[in-house]
């Protein structure tokens, strides 16, 4: 097991180091070792996969550790750890990367820095392998940190493009921002525990080692701050439609399916020492993104801003079902998104690929010119829209909303939560199919364009293929993943595990699963596998979340799913029908936004977010430094010459004054001395006798002194 | 008085006399020869306080040499001036109260100064004494007198040869 | 192993002696000299690193000798001057020591290009490193207070001499400013000296003083005037106007060791001198230090953003990444201090590459306006790359040397001040600002056409990096060799103080 | 009888002449002759009191090195002098100050 997690961890790094140092000079620019790369990580997680699901149990754990750092006054260690959600996690991760790598083959043949672009992709993919794999918060924080780095790189791939380096930095910024708050969580934790590996933070809050449940929910919100500039929930949501900068598949791979779920992920590690209402916080910020990235993506033209801003709400999804305890629902919504995300950005990227423009009013009736990325991409909205049954989407966003549903009728204060996402279903299927009409139905809109498009190559293809075939059979992994992905809930940590850290692989099946066994068949969870497709019967099961925060009670959860399903429903035709009344006929885009001229104007300039950050916050920064460095060239430097200045002036006083006073006694004296001087000087007349007289005058004075 | 007395008082008055004519008279010319006749008179005072050999002496030096001497600066410095040696009396007046002033306190410190005058022994021919003397404690003066005169010679001869041949050197 | 640290010192100074004896025209040799030189101390300094003895907090290759020894009767009593030849280094100074040599090395590399009295530049060099390495070994005040000087005046001539254009404003500026500081801080000397009664060894002050009755009367007054004088080197807020301007006038390798070592030798001494010898008065000043460290870590930040020479932000962002030392040595916990003393060594290292990466393409354009740059990846994409890895590590980014520092700072600080670590943690935030936005200002965008013509950076500049991105990245990945060092003597220190 | 006085009071106006002739005289070997009359001045005065006070013959070697000085003291003075008639063509000493303060 340890061999197949540092291949799959290290075999990426490599290969960015490779095409770092020799990526020209290798024949196709290096590609195929990045590719290769990846593949292996897949192999190898493929592996770990079949092992953690051969392992049948739900809480199956394996963890290495070595210290890292061990120093008298402290030691930090880090290791690696896998459990079912690892597991799940590394399939999608390189799952998606692999494909996105092969279709990046085809879509940046001939750009220049091709052999960078493949190195930025391996170590994007290192860093979120490491991330994934990390077992304790320091470690995922510097996976947190080196995603960051690969997706400013990425993101600021084409950088001769102004826009681009601007995009890439303000990505970076904002996430930095996120970090910042999850910094702060970190030394919380570690200030209030002394312990930063999972494992022991949920036994130590498991046995109430945090000084007071306030500060667990600080710890807990800061933490999901982190998240929050990760997965671009709202406040920090601005950089991921300007991230679309970056080359498409790098779109597909990062702000579709892996970095941003990065941040669901964290929220899913976290889930056991969440507070109850941390996680109120999380499903409130979840709905509110959910329903606001929603609406933006109504009005925009560019193809790729409106699947961020449907990225945007579709985590603001996944959160929600966090927020509202249904572990399985969040996660499950990730993976699922994970795939038809992808497949739609991938779509979206052959589509720019062919036609060369991104703004969907320059495409039109592009079904008949590429018939696979036609179909890939119907499947992936069907999806995305929670098409019942056939699509995983359906699985997962039902879920949510069923819960989230119960939720709120369990406790009717917190509606809210349920009905914006509801509400946001509704327009999620409205944007979707608004987008499909415009881009593959009606006629042409640019002729020219029109005839140039064409299929691409099998590497853009094939990759397409691969992931709706995904997106079809998602009733077949849910019911393993539900019965897989269970959260490791605090209080089953027997505590001798964390007694001694080892060096090695300590593979643990005995210790944990029965206490954990016991757990879930209290869950009540039915053993049969989760075939049927109705989902409503199953019902029956009342999982509440591990941790109980909010007790759902079975019979609102019951109700809720019930009436979901029709919601849903409901919903899918309403959007359907509303999109394709309005779309079909040959409207224009400035037609339409005449008539709603005030709405769309707000929310074509997505809610003035970018406008109010630059003068709220961005201005005032610049105002201030230039306050700050002024500040500091005037007072202090005024300070500093202000004393030079004085001490000149001081001198050049102690000048005058010396210079009046005390030349004047001195010349005083010289003048004086002059005056005598002149006198004597008569005296000296330069006749010997007049010397000689005075000579002897003063002789005989003294004589005569002498005498008398 | 006895009769030594008396030619000492002429001598004295002698030697006095020229050497006022020295001082106040016209012509140099006379001056020198009248200085020549007042350093007889001092050799006549050496001999009569038994000075024989300094007499002889002064006699030589003096009288031999620096009149001469004089008497050759008389000549070369004299040729075309007029004698026009006038003495102003204004500016007489302080000479006069200086040497005055200086014979009053000769005087009187000669008349109240008690010498322990000791009874004058009569000396028989200083020369040998003296010339002892130069030869064993007053060595060193004489030797250093020989060598100031040696100085004197060269420094005299150089300072007054002809300007015409400094350039010589 | 006896007189590793005195060969260590003085080689330096043979050689400046040896340089100024060449002949006048050879400068190639001068310069081969010189490198040669700086070599020796390189070597030792690693036989020194490799020789030290982790996880004691004594103090090792000690070499002791009487310098000047006489009675002299002061007033009413007898009090025997004897000042020692006192030379040792513990874990505080080890890691300085061998960034020092090896800053060195590597700046004598950097200054090849300077052509103006080659022989008086190197010799002054030399000199510089001798007083450096000198003020880090030294154990006793005296002997401290001299290489102090030493290391002083060299600074002055250098950027006075080979400096930019107001480079003698900067000079003097930074000559007076350290000036003071050392008169100061002299007086504190004397002071120590008297109270122990006739001996300037530090580590009989640490041991005796702090229960000497008196000594903790004055301790406030003594730690303040020490404090000063090491406040001015680090550069503390309100004594740091004369950091941009020296940097900005001085030639790049001088700037390299201004920025590397100079500074570190403020917060050194706080560690050498204010800690272990007056343990309360740190106490009571700790809580403005940490309000000082964090100011500094914020204004140094946003003056840095404002700034549009790139070595004055290079320089302002030096006063940040202090300021992040200060906040550490103020926490008072093991973590904190042992993270404060990685940054010192870290941010040399960092800086170092920062200002050599600035003199590369000054030495090519010969002028610094950010604003006039753009787009130069295109045109040099290896430069352009190792200035990336050296701006991250300045980000602090994990996996890379700068984040160690500040990640232990933060940790350790948290429990004492728990606001002010809030406040330093905006710092990087603001780091990452400037860093970006300069970046992108200089090497993304579309390429400027006036440096279509650059060339890449040339192999003699790599050779003066390569070392600092080596230690760079790998302290980053594995911090442990770095922070064994230190931990003995810093928890030693830190438990004599709380 | 001839007493010590006698010598000293006819030395005294010896001298007081000679100092007369000095200050008065405006030609400068006038003035020589003058010191030449203070020197025998001073001669007498020594030689009277060799005689008259205490013995042996130092007074008289004095006054012996004292005449020998004094020729010396001539020949240079006239060397002098016969150089300053050479430039000044006139040695009348009122006019020879070129040594003015």
């Amino acid at each position: 097991m340890l061999t197949a997690a540092l291949i799959c961890l290290l075999v990426p790094l490599a290969a960015f180091v490779v095409q770092l140092f020799l990526g020209t000079r290798l024949p196709r620019g290096g590609d195929f070792v990045s590719v290769g790369a990846i593949g292996a990580s897949l192999l190898a997680a493929c592996w770990i996969f079949w092992q953690v699901m051969a392992g049948g149990e739900p809480g199956y754990q394996w963890s290495m550790v070595f210290r890292w750092v061990e120093v008298e006054g402290f030691t930090i260690p880090m290791g690696l750890a896998i459990d079912t959600l690892t597991a799940w996690m590394l399939l999608v991760v390189v799952g998606v990367s692999f494909l996105v790598h092969v279709f990046s083959i085809g879509y940046m043949h001939g750009e220049d820095r091709y052999h960078l672009y493949f190195g930025y992709l391996s170590l994007f993919s290192f860093s979120m392998l490491w991330l994934v794999l990390s077992d304790n918060l320091l470690g995922i924080f510097v996976g947190w940190e080196l995603v960051g780095v690969s997706s400013y790189l990425l993101i600021g791939f084409f950088f001769p493009k102004r826009s681009a380096a601007l995009a890439c930095k303000k990505a970076f910024l904002t996430n930095r921002v996120g970090d910042l708050g999850m910094w702060l969580g970190i030394m919380l934790v570690w200030k209030e525990l002394g312990v930063l590996r999972l494992e022991q933070v949920y036994h130590h809050v498991g046995a109430g080692a945090f000084s007071s449940e306030a500060t667990l929910t600080i710890a807990g919100v800061l933490l999901f701050v982190g998240a929050v500039g990760k997965s671009a929930q709202l406040p920090l949501h601005v950089w991921l439609p300007d991230a679309m900068e970056g080359p498409t598949p790098v779109s597909a791979l990062i702000h579709a399916a892996t970095m941003v779920a990065a941040g669901v992920y964290l929220v899913g590690r976290l889930f056991p020492i969440l507070t109850p209402d941390a996680l109120l916080v999380i499903a409130y910020v979840g709905a509110l993104t959910a329903f606001f990235a929603a609406t933006i993506a109504i009005v925009q033209d560019d193809i790729k801003r409106v699947l961020a801003y449907s990225t945007v709400s579709q985590l603001g999804y996944m959160m929600v079902g966090l927020g509202v305890g249904s572990y399985f629902g969040g996660l499950f919504h990730l993976t699922t998104h994970a795939a038809f995300k992808a497949c739609l950005f991938l779509g979206s990227g052959s589509v720019i690929h062919a036609v060369h423009t991104q703004n969907i009013w320059e495409m039109g009736g592009l079904r008949k010119k590429m018939p696979i990325t036609f179909a890939t991409w119907v499947i992936s909205t069907a999806a995305i829209s929670g098409f019942p049954v056939l699509t995983n989407g359906f699985f997962s966003k039902e879920r949510i909303l069923g819960d989230a549903m119960g939720f709120g009728l369990h406790l009717p204060q917190h509606f809210l939560i349920f009905a914006l996402p509801m509400v946001a279903a509704v327009i999620t299927v409205f944007y979707m199919t608004r987008v499909t009409i415009v881009t593959f139905f009606g006629e042409p809109r640019d002729r020219e364009k029109y005839e140039h498009a064409h299929e691409g190559g099998f590497e853009i293809t094939a990759p397409l293929m691969v992931l709706s075939a995904i997106t079809l059979l998602g009733f077949a992994y849910a019911g393993p993943f539900e019965r897989m992905v269970t959260p490791p809930s605090s209080t089953d940590y027997a505590a001798e595990q964390f007694a001694a850290f080892h060096y090695g692989e300590s593979l643990r099946t005995g210790a944990l699963d029965e206490s954990h066994g016991a757990h879930a068949a209290e869950a009540g969870r039915g053993e049969a596998a989760h075939e049927e497709p109705a989902h409503a019967e199953t019902g029956a099961e009342h999982h509440e979340a591990p941790w109980g925060p909010h007790r759902v009670d079975a019979h609102s959860l019951h109700t809720g799913h019930r009436a979901v399903l029709y919601l849903s429903l409901l919903a899918l035709i309403l959007g359907v029908a509303l999109a394709t009344l309005i779309y079909h006929r040959k409207r224009s885009q400035e037609a339409l936004a005449r008539r709603f001229s005030g709405t769309w104007r707000v929310l074509y300039n997505k809610y003035f977010v970018d406008e109010a950050y630059q003068a709220g916050v961005v201005n005032p920064l610049l105002w201030l430094n230039r306050l700050s460095a002024a500040f500091d060239r005037v007072v202090i430097d005024g300070a500093v010459n202000g004393s030079a200045t004085l001490t000149r002036a001081l001198s050049s006083g102690s000048g005058w004054s010396d210079l009046r006073i005390i030349d004047g006694i001195v010349n005083g004296i010289a003048s004086v001395t002059q005056v005598f001087g002149a006198a004597f000087r008569r005296v000296e007349t330069g006749r010997i006798q007049h010397y000689f007289a005075f000579f002897l005058a003063g002789t005989l004075v003294l004589m005569l002194i002498r005498v008398y | 008085m006895s009769f030594e007395a008396s030619i000492w008082y002429l001598v004295a008055l002698l030697t006095l006399g020229t050497g006022a004519y020295v001082v106040f008279t016209r012509n140099i010319v006379r001056a020198a020869f009248a200085l020549v006749f007042t350093f007889l008179g001092v050799a006549a005072m050496y001999v009569f306080l038994r000075a024989d050999f300094l007499a002889a002496a002064q006699l030589l030096i003096y009288g031999g040499g620096i009149t001469v001497l004089l008497l050759f600066g008389v000549m070369l410095t004299h040729r075309h001036e007029g004698m026009e040696l006038k003495l102003d009396p204004l500016k007489a007046l302080p000479a006069v109260a200086i040497a005055g002033g200086f014979f009053v306190a000769i005087w009187s410190a000669a008349r109240r100064a008690d010498w322990d005058l000791v009874a004058p022994v009569e000396p028989v021919g200083t020369s040998e004494a003296i010339g002892s003397a130069i030869m064993t404690t007053h060595l060193l003066p004489f030797e250093e007198i020989s060598v100031l005169l040696l100085v004197v010679l060269i420094g005299a001869l150089f300072v007054a040869r002809r300007s015409g041949e400094e350039e010589g050197s | 192993m006896g007189n590793t640290l005195t060969l260590m010192t003085f080689v330096p100074l043979i050689g400046a002696l040896v340089i100024l004896l060449l002949p006048r025209g050879r400068d190639e040799l001068v310069r081969w000299v010189a490198l040669a030189v700086t070599a020796v101390p390189l070597v030792l300094a690693f036989q020194v690193w490799s020789g030290f003895e982790r996880g004691t907090s004594e103090i090792q290759f000690v070499e002791r000798a009487s310098w000047i020894s006489l009675t002299a009767d002061l007033g009413a009593q007898e009090i025997p001057l004897n000042i020692e030849y006192y030379m040792g280094i513990d874990g505080l100074s080890v890691s300085m020591v061998l960034l020092t040599a090896l800053l060195s090395v590597l700046c004598v590399i950097a200054s090849w290009g300077i052509t103006k009295w080659v022989r008086a530049y190197f010799a002054l060099f030399l000199l510089l490193e001798t007083g450096m390495i000198g003020v880090f070994c030294a154990l006793d005040f005296f002997l401290f207070y001299v290489f102090w000087e030493v290391m002083l005046l060299p600074m002055y001539f250098l950027i006075g001499i080979w400096g930019g254009p107001r480079k003698e404003y900067a000079a003097i500026k930074f000559f007076l400013y350290t000036l003071v500081g050392s008169v100061v801080m002299l007086l504190a000397g004397l002071a120590m000296y008297y109270l122990m009664g006739g001996s300037f060894d530090i580590i009989e002050m640490a041991r005796i003083l702090p229960n000497n009755p008196d000594a903790v009367a004055l301790g406030k007054v003594l730690y303040l005037a020490l404090f000063l004088g090491f406040a001015i080197k680090i550069p503390l807020f309100p004594f740091h106007t004369w950091l941009p301007d020296a940097h900005v006038e001085a030639p790049t390798a001088v700037s390299v060791i201004l920025a590397g070592v100079l500074l570190k030798m403020g917060t050194y001494g706080i560690l050498r001198f204010c800690y272990p010898i007056f343990p309360e008065a740190t106490q009571w000043f700790a809580p403005t230090l940490a309000v000082l460290g964090v100011v500094n870590i914020i204004y140094g930040a946003m003056c840095a953003m404002a700034q549009t020479d790139f070595k004055k932000l290079v320089a302002y962002s030096s006063i940040s990444h202090m300021g992040f030392v200060c906040l550490g040595m103020a926490a008072l916990t093991p973590q904190a201090v042992s993270g404060a003393v990685m940054q010192m060594f870290n941010h040399g290292t960092i800086t170092a590459m920062l200002f050599l990466l600035v003199g590369v393409i000054y030495d090519r354009v010969h002028h610094r306006d950010i604003e006039r740059f753009g787009g130069l990846r295109l045109q040099t994409p290896i430069y352009a790359g190792i200035v990336m890895v050296a701006f991250f590590a300045a980000l602090g980014l994990p996996g890379l040397s700068g984040f160690w520092g500040e990640a232990f700072v933060f940790m350790g600080s948290l429990p004492s001040f728990p606001k002010a670590t809030m406040l330093a943690l905006l710092g990087i935030v603001l780091g990452a600002g400037y860093i970006l936005w300069t970046y992108e200002r200089v090497f993304l965008g579309p390429l400027n056409e006036a440096y279509s013509d650059l060339k890449d950076i040339s192999p003699r500049e790599i050779v003066s990096l390569a070392p600092l991105m080596v230690i760079v990245v790998y302290l980053g990945v594995y911090p442990q060799p770095l922070l064994e060092l230190l931990d003995a003597t810093l928890v030693d220190l830190v438990r004599g103080i709380v | 009888m001839i007493g010590l006085v006698h010598y000293l009071v006819f030395a005294g106006i010896l001298f007081c002449l000679g100092l007369f002739a000095v200050l008065t005289r405006r030609n400068a070997v006038t003035v020589l002759m003058g010191i030449e009359l203070m020197l025998n001045a001073g001669n007498v005065n020594l030689v009277a009191f060799n005689r008259f006070v205490g013995s042996g013959v130092n007074g008289q070697i004095f006054a012996l090195f004292i005449i020998v000085l004094a020729a010396a003291e001539a020949a240079v003075a006239l060397a002098i002098l016969l150089n300053i008639y050479r430039t000044y063509k006139h040695i009348t000493v009122d006019e020879i100050h070129l040594l003015r303060g």
